[in-house]
């Protein structure tokens, strides 16, 4: 157990490694002058230059690599070029608002990806199945930049079912005493649940799309999970006995369908923190750490892309560590040290 | 027995098995087909709607332009089916890239294993860490705004998940009996690789890449939608609904709709004509 | 998508402002115009930027958003005076009044300007506002801390370290090496800012002396304003500053939320829906959805923003006067102005347009190269380029919609007239980089002070960083000097004129078109200023009903 | 020639060290069958796959040697083209065929890789696929097309048509149905006599042990703990877990009493308790070795010399 | 009067292909009766088809069945408790790999409490977990709670066996069918397997349905036996007339193949479908 331990956390870091070193290769290759964008338009050469100095780009590539490594290892995701700020405290402060509508959409994708799945397995080749499947392949190919315009277009200015997408909580409510950053949670734990309800409706339709958008995957991994289950040999063991069709579903097919869903939350927690994310956060004005990526993105602003990517990269690796535990934690079968 | 038709055979045998195979597939190829068609013919007899305001701005969909025109007085329409080649196009382009550059590099790493292998293996965990689009965006920022840069950043985004698949299935069947058979026989590893392996486990990142096509195709118009893929007035799905946002939020739906309905249907299609092959073939 | 709007190119530009050569001393009254309402201070108003507010530092510049807010924030020692016109609009009086000063008096020789401070003003901090902050603030202005070192020649400063002096706590004293009407003028913008040079100091570092990294997120106020709360990448709430006693704030409101929305249309909706008040910087399109909605105020401000195509003189083929004057005539002026602008804009006759002071173009209504394909193709054969035969690059910012609009517009035109033209669209920051290297160029420039000196001296003389042309012109470099000196308004008019008129004739740029400003408010807000640096007085807004 | 594996040892896992194989040697002769037998986990298929030069062995050697016979012979084909030595038959015959050949091209590999002429290669194809048993028809198959039984003897007439010394037959009729079983091993035995080819086989059927081999060796936590000749083992198993094993298995006459099993102590996991002897004073305590029990029959117990007290259990 | 009787059994896939036809037998109390045939002869179907264990996609389309005097067909089990349970080919898999064999046994017993016909209902949950160790115990494993605390890929097929008809025995049923129980294992651990199942049906006085493809196996543990081919049962008597007197050319066969020697006539009719 101690050894694999070791050995997982061990492939972490050399990812997490290979994480910092890619990272600062593509961001090299960025365009333009960082130096110049930082010192502004109207700035001398004499000033680009401090600027340069400043910031350790008038050195050699590999002894801005060297800069770099020492940085990342001391926490340190340099200075943002557009505000002069620290990034990694810029990101810090945009990440719960990122992490509330990130893990929503999880929690949605996760409890829409089972509830389907487990309905197409016991519906399995009949109608319900036939219909959840419609609903995977038009999911996994909804552009969720296009779906959210016809979402915001129709639930939110046609029918005002949604509130307006202006951030997270519309106007007359001010954030909650900071706690965990989260605004419903926040809210809650200040006892204020009208603030909680406005931010839960405030979120509710930003999460529902992603949420929706990353159920696929799960759906058909919980689907075919399940339908092996059930017709596995323990399954038919179950029945054998007369258990009742609900012990069985639970007992035998959801308990042993959750194992693959567990692998594939790290990909979905991609889409759905990142790749999405940045889409998501641009239309619906979510003061995220996505938001941030684009506008550094925009604005050439290496250390804060920089940051970002690295942030993206080392929660990623970070989440399929922990998940890898987990899976390991509750399959037995992983575990094999036990056994002798 | 007669001399048949063998074409007509196998045609008839194809529509069968689709028929009776999969009533979604056949479906699937047939939109495929119109898209496609109509992307190539349309622009031929009618332009490709490029031309501002050669009709007047923002009209409705009716008869004369079934997808209605948009803010520049461009017909939708047009404009979808002129998008419809480059969309296309670059989806199958981005999956045969992936496909040959990833089962090479796959295979590869499957054959030689040990060091290379390592090093194919951190390489592409390194590469899975960061979530498609954004190493497209940032890989797409890094090149410069461009279509084919853009291309080329969905291709490195998606090459791991097939390098992983392809070694995994060449591993699969670097274990199976009849290679160790071969070996027997006097096959070299050279011998084996391309006479066994590669012709068996090519099937499932072949498949696998249909599905490529079709996340290909959204990954790309997302980039064109955030500004770093096609540029406008250049007519591709993502970027009309950039162009069209505004519009939709005051009212006028049809610019920014018909170009989603666009990426849908297509994507659609190749997801469902990837899950029939996966399918046929195992 | 984050800045959208395109306005960056302007107000980058708007960091250099010219005050008209008009007023004497300092203004007579206190005056601010204020709003009529006479009601209670309204409790919050929602004000809506197209972008975020990146750093609090008057001295650097990156989001006009950023810089309108930075002037609600601090103080300045003068402040522009208005004149209520009724409709809700104040406008610049033209001229300056004091503000944290008490007074401001020239000397004999017009090269000592000595200012008094208000007694009793305090930062926000509880620290006195003292002559030593504002020497020190006035000096980091003018260091390399930021951009303003542009500008600080405009100030007849020769050395800011000994040309600024504290002569008591109260009394502070510029030195400088003549007279001149901008200095008053300039000294009324947030970039002379008065910070709180202890708060500062106890933040920087070696590296940083002027404390820029602390003054980026902070503000120690010496304005009408406090920064209360800030949700980064959303909003900043503003709460009246306790401490501010310059003038009276009563009927301000009390709190401003400044809200960051990059998507203009997403800013309409919000503020139909009443999630906002004051949208700060409407597009064209949402500005005509506006008009036609019930309860919406349009508030529609000439200005002599130019929005204009640069060709580059560097490249062989646009040197050709010809070719520029051709291209000038193929472009499609009124569907830039009607379908693009929807009428929210004016004609550009050259490169001082009006409302600007001194333009040739008294109406707004004058076009130096009316579109005229026949005559552009006989240009153009002239020059030896048969339809079809000519192709070029125009580049455009991406964030500007409305000019990314007109590049369509320009390039089909264009294309009619037998020029090809590829457009390439630009994130803000590539844009920026490449200006001055780029073919031909979509931008637009805005003069805080609509002074036609200044504009041509910026964008037209040879040498300066933002010829972005690369236009050299003998006779203009040296009527814009002669006019720089002259202090006679007609004469300086003159000057003016004559240069406006050859640059209209090398036809450096196409005039496209000058754009309104144009500020959407929910029904009753009144007090929106027509000011000369084109930014809102938070303090000046009131709501009436 | 024959066939010589000397102390093979085969350790898997660095770390684990998990010994499959613990210094074997064996020899297998052209002409004869040489069963090794034991149950799942006694490395028996590790011996296979080391003796046909599938898997390295940890240490140890596998090696040819002359016996005499000349090594030349009347392949199927009559034809000189003895240039293989070694053939395996696989427990799953369809798997063991590629899925994406057609079976002429399977059968016809170890020919081309020697470089024989097609229209030769073609022949000598049509002559095995005879000779097992099979039409002509079934190479145009593919082994998706084909059952079982035929498959396997696809799979023979592969091994065989390179004219081996050795075929290697891993559990050979293990997933096979019990009459088509007996075709196989049939089969297989005709094929000897016929071409003079020596088998290796890997097996826990016993039964099918009695039909084919004529020498046996009895494999158990990787080693061998007994070997002789096929009669001598079966009819007079000396080792104790010989003995199990041998009265294990069940007769296909409900007149014959089955008693008398012997009872191997296990651990939960399966794997045979160390102390399984049921003889005090077993092996464990002295090592291993083998004693001469027979004329070329051996066991590995040192109480397996006199049968009276072997037997008691 | 016998346990079980089976009368005119016949089997079908959705599409109509027959899997069994028209099957006849019975098995009296205490007595084991053997089906034995090769792979694709029916004699799965038609264990699965007695416990309503049939896959999807696959029906009895004909025929009747009664256990006890009361009469049940395929489909949804039509019996108040378990009175027939089944033990399965490759027992590692016929155990949930998720649950601890603890928590299994635990399930099963709580369910036949519930079900309450036993006797038992209404037993307090704390001696559940004793009550299912001395189970495990009772079928020969010596370390009931190490056991217990296990999961089925921790322990060999033969283990996982003993759990399988530990549980089968639990739900005291009057009818044990065994899929090919013992394939799969080991000789020697099939040995002690088979008797295990001779010993528990002796004690317990259970009839048994026994299927398997191994004469050996089928001679040593069945009284009568049933001997199918393609669907059909081609002779059905007591087992010395099976192996001495076979009626059935098919029959003969199997004896042959399963013999030790070889007849000549074998290699010269080619090979059937497997």
């Amino acid at each position: 157990m101690l050894r694999t331990t070791g050995k997982r956390a061990g492939v972490a870091l050399v990812s997490i490694l290979g994480v910092a070193v890619l990272t600062f290769f593509i961001t090299q290759l960025l365009p333009g002058d960082p130096a110049r964008i930082a010192a502004g338009q109207y700035a001398s050469e004499e000033q680009v230059a401090d600027v340069r100095a400043k910031y350790g780009l008038d050195q050699s590539v590999p002894a801005q690599f060297a800069q770099y490594m020492g940085d990342f290892f001391r926490m340190d995701l340099g200075t943002s070029i557009r505000t002069d700020q620290p990034v990694r405290d810029e990101l810090t402060s945009r990440l719960p608002a990122t992490l509330e509508l990130g893990l929503t959409a999880l929690l949605i994708a996760v409890l829409l990806g089972v509830g389907l799945g487990v309905t197409a397995a016991v519906h399995r080749y009949r109608i319900g199945d036939r219909l959840v499947q419609v609903f995977v392949v038009l999911a996994s190919a909804t552009a969720v930049f296009w779906i959210a315009l016809v979402a915001i277009t129709t639930l939110v200015n046609g029918w005002g079912i949604f509130t307006s997408p202006t951030g997270r909580l519309p106007r007359g409510f001010a954030p909650p005493e900071h706690v965990t950053g989260l605004y419903v949670v926040d809210a809650l734990l200040a006892g204020d649940p009208a603030t909680a309800g406005a931010a839960l409706r405030t979120l509710l339709l930003p999460a529902l799309l992603l949420g929706v958008l990353a159920s696929p995957s799960i759906v058909k991994i919980v689907r075919s999970a399940t339908i092996r289950a059930l017709e596995s040999d323990f399954a038919r063991t179950s029945r054998s006995f007369g258990y009742p069709a609900r012990s069985i579903l639970f007992q035998d097919g959801l308990r042993n369908s959750l194992l693959p869903v567990i692998t594939n939350v790290g990909l979905v927690a991609g889409f759905v923190l990142a790749g999405g994310d940045v889409i998501i956060e641009q239309l619906f004005a979510w003061p995220g750490i996505g938001g941030y990526a684009y506008s550094s993105l925009q604005e050439n602003d290496l250390f804060a892309l920089r940051g970002y990517v690295i942030a993206i990269g080392v929660a990623y690796v970070l989440i399929n560590t922990v998940l890898e535990f987990v899976y390991g934690w509750v399959d037995p079968r992983v575990n094999l040290a036990e056994g002798s | 027995m007669a001399v048949v038709d063998a074409g007509a055979a196998l045609r008839g045998n194809l529509v069968s098995r689709l028929r009776v195979g999969n009533p979604a597939a056949v479906v699937a190829f047939a939109v495929l087909g119109t898209i496609l068609t109509l992307g190539i013919v349309v622009p031929f007899v009618a332009g490709s709607g490029d031309v501002a305001q050669e009709y007047d701005g923002l009209l409705p969909p009716s008869f004369d332009h079934p997808f209605g025109t948009d803010r520049f007085g461009r017909d939708v329409f047009l404009r979808c089916m002129a998008a419809a080649r480059i969309d296309i196009a670059l989806g199958l382009a981005v999956a045969v890239a992936v496909l040959l550059v990833g089962s090479l590099i796959g295979a590869v790493s499957a054959t030689f294993g040990r060091g290379v292998d390592a090093v194919v293996m951190r390489a592409t965990d390194v590469l899975l860490a960061f979530p498609g689009v954004v190493l497209a965006l940032v890989i797409t920022a890094s090149l410069g705004k461009n279509p084919w840069y853009a291309a080329i950043a969905v291709v490195i985004a998606f090459i791991p998940l097939l390098v992983r698949l392809a070694r995994s299935k060449a591993l699969e069947v670097r274990s199976a009996d009849y290679i160790a058979a071969a070996r027997l026989s006097g096959a070299s590893t050279w011998q084996i690789a391309t006479r066994h392996v590669l012709p068996n486990s090519f099937k499932y990142p072949f498949v696998q890449s249909t599905l490529v096509a079709s996340w290909a195709i959204l990954d790309f118009a997302a980039l064109s939608f955030l500004g770093v893929g096609v540029q406008p007035p250049d007519a591709e799905w993502g970027a009309m609904i950039a162009e069209g946002v505004g519009d939709n939020l005051l009212g006028s739906w049809w610019p920014s709709f018909f170009p989603g309905l666009m990426i849908l249907l297509t994507a659609a299609s190749f997801q469902v004509i990837g899950d029939w092959l996966d399918r046929r073939l195992r | 998508m984050a800045h959208r709007s395109r306005l960056l190119g302007a107000f980058v530009a708007s960091g250099l402002f010219v005050a008209a050569a008009c007023g004497s001393g300092p203004a007579s009254d206190d005056g601010t115009g204020g709003g009529d309402g006479g009601s209670a201070a309204v409790d919050e108003l929602v004000v809506a930027y197209s972008q975020d507010i990146d750093t609090l530092d008057p001295h650097q510049f990156k989001t006009d958003a950023g810089y309108g807010v930075v002037g609600n924030i601090y103080g300045t020692l003068l402040q522009e005076s208005y004149t209520d016109g009724g409709d809700g609009v104040l406008s610049y009086a033209g001229e300056s009044a004091p503000y944290l000063a008490e007074s401001a008096t020239w000397d004999e020789t017009q090269t000592t300007l000595t200012f008094e401070l208000k007694e009793g003003q305090q930062f926000a901090g509880g620290e006195p506002v003292t002559a030593e902050d504002v020497v020190w603030s006035l000096q980091r202005a003018l260091s390399d801390v930021g951009y303003v070192q542009a500008i600080g020649q405009w100030l007849n400063i020769t050395d800011a370290a000994t040309d600024i002096v504290a002569t008591s706590d109260t009394t502070v004293e510029l030195h400088v090496t003549h007279y001149s009407p901008l200095i008053e003028q300039f000294l009324a913008f947030q970039i002379f800012a008065i910070i709180d040079k202890s708060a500062v100091e106890a933040q920087a570092a070696a590296d940083d002396p002027w404390g820029a990294g602390w003054l980026a997120a902070e503000a120690t106020a010496s304005g009408p304003y406090v920064v209360e709360s800030r949700v980064p990448g959303q909003s900043m709430t503003l709460a009246k500053n306790p401490e501010f006693t310059a003038t009276d704030l009563g009927d301000a409101p009390e709190r401003i939320v400044v809200q960051s929305m990059p998507d203009p249309q997403q800013a309409f909706l919000a503020l139909q829906n009443g999630a906002v008040d004051v949208i700060f910087g409407m597009t064209p399109d949402t500005a005509e959805a506006l008009e036609q909605s019930d309860g919406l105020e349009l508030y529609d401000l000439e200005y002599s923003l130019v929005a204009y195509v640069g060709f580059n003189y560097q490249d062989p083929v646009l040197q050709d006067v010809r070719v520029r004057q051709a291209l000038s005539y193929l472009m499609p002026y009124d569907a830039l102005r009607e379908d693009v602008m929807k009428g929210y804009a004016g004609a550009a006759y050259g490169a001082v347009p009006y409302p600007m002071r001194d333009s040739l173009d008294e109406t707004g209504e004058q076009v130096a190269y009316p579109t005229d394909v026949e005559r552009a193709q006989e240009l153009l054969a002239e020059a030896g380029y048969e339809p079809g035969e000519l192709s070029l690059t125009l580049s455009v910012p991406a964030s500007d919609e409305s000019l990314s609009q007109s590049a369509v517009f320009i390039q089909s035109a264009l294309r009619d007239g037998g020029v090809e033209v590829e457009v390439n669209e630009m994130s803000d920051a590539d844009y920026n980089e490449n200006l001055g290297s780029m073919q031909m160029f979509l931008d637009s420039w805005y003069s805080w002070g609509q002074d036609s000196v200044y504009q041509m001296f910026f964008l037209l003389t040879t040498g300066v960083f933002t010829n972005y042309t690369n236009f050299s012109n003998p006779e203009v470099d040296e009527l814009v000097r002669q006019a720089m000196a002259t202090a006679d308004p007609d004469e300086r008019r003159a000057l003016s004129q004559r240069a406006q008129q050859v640059i209209i004739d090398e036809a450096p740029w196409a005039f496209l078109f000058t754009r309104d400003y144009l500020v959407g408010t929910r029904e009753g807000v009144t007090g929106v200023t027509h000011a000369n640096d084109a930014n809102l007085r938070f303090d000046q807004l009131r709501v009436t009903n | 020639m024959e066939l010589v594996l000397a102390d093979i040892e085969v350790v898997y896992g660095k770390r684990t060290r998990n010994h499959a194989v613990r210094g074997v040697s064996l020899r297998v002769r052209r002409g004869e069958t040489l069963a090794v037998v034991g149950e799942s986990g006694s490395g028996k298929t590790t011996i296979a796959k080391v003796a046909a030069g599938l898997q390295k062995a940890t240490s140890g050697t596998v090696a040819w040697q002359a016996t005499g016979d000349g090594g030349v012979g009347g392949g199927p084909g009559g034809s000189p083209a003895r240039r293989q030595r070694v053939h395996m038959v696989f427990q799953h015959p369809v798997q063991s065929l590629d899925p994406s050949w057609r079976i002429r091209r399977s059968v016809k590999e170890p020919l081309r890789y020697l470089g024989m002429a097609d229209d030769e290669a073609e022949r000598l194809v049509r002559r095995l696929i005879a000779e097992v048993g099979l039409d002509a028809q079934i190479l145009d198959r593919y082994p998706r097309e084909v059952s079982g039984g035929q498959a396997q003897r696809v799979a023979v007439a592969r091994a065989l048509v390179a004219d081996p010394e050795i075929v290697i037959l891993d559990e050979p009729t293990a997933s096979l149905d019990q009459t088509v079983r007996g075709r196989i091993l049939t089969l297989l035995a005709d094929l000897q006599v016929r071409t003079g080819v020596g088998y290796l086989m890997i097996t826990h059927d016993i039964s099918s042990v009695r039909r084919l081999a004529t020498r046996i060796a009895v494999m158990y936590r990787g080693l061998i703990v007994e070997s002789g000749p096929a009669a001598a083992v079966l009819e007079d198993p000396r080792h104790p877990y010989t003995q199990a094993l041998i009265s294990a298995v069940p007769v296909a006459d409900p007149r014959v009493r089955w008693d008398g099993v012997v009872a191997l102590p296990r651990h939960p996991d399966g794997t045979l308790a160390v102390t399984s002897c049921p003889v005090p004073g077993s092996c464990h305590e002295h090592g291993p070795g083998l004693h001469e029990v027979g004329p070329d029959h051996v066991a590995g117990c040192t109480k397996a010399v006199d049968p009276q007290k072997a037997a008691t259990t | 009067m016998s346990l079980l009787t089976v009368r005119g059994l016949s089997i079908q896939t959705r599409t109509g292909v027959s899997l069994v036809r028209d099957l006849s037998l019975d098995v009296g109390a205490g007595e084991v009766v053997g089906i034995v045939g090769e792979s694709g002869s029916g004699k799965t179907m038609t264990a699965l088809s007695l416990l309503g264990l049939l896959p999807d996609g696959v029906h009895v389309s004909a025929g009747e069945a009664e256990l006890e005097g009361r009469r049940f067909l395929d489909g949804p089990r039509m019996l108040a408790r378990p009175n027939a349970t089944m033990i399965f080919q490759n027992p590692t898999a016929a155990l949930n790999p998720t649950m601890r064999i603890g928590a299994q046994l635990v399930r099963l017993l709580r369910f036949l409490d519930r079900s309450g016909t036993d006797g038992s209902a209404g037993r307090r949950r704390g001696d559940v977990r004793e009550r299912a160790a001395a189970l495990v115990s009772s079928v020969g494993i010596a370390d009931p709670a190490a056991v217990l605390g296990r999961y089925p890929h921790q322990l060999s097929g033969g283990m996982n066996q003993r759990v399988m008809i530990a549980m089968a025995i639990a739900a005291r049923p009057s009818l044990l069918v065994a899929d090919e129980p013992t394939t799969g294992l080991d000789v020697t651990v099939q040995a002690q397997i088979l008797d295990l199942i001779r010993a528990t049906v002796a004690q317990h006085g259970i009839g048994v349905l026994f299927v398997s493809h191994d004469m050996g196996v089928i001679a040593q543990m069945c009284q009568r036996v049933a001997v199918m081919y393609d669907g059909e049962v081609r002779e059905f008597a007591a087992v010395d007339d099976i192996y001495h007197r076979p009626g059935d050319a098919y029959t003969r066969e199997l004896l042959a193949s399963a013999s030790d020697h070889p007849r000549p006539e074998e290699v010269a009719d080619g090979t059937r479908a497997g």
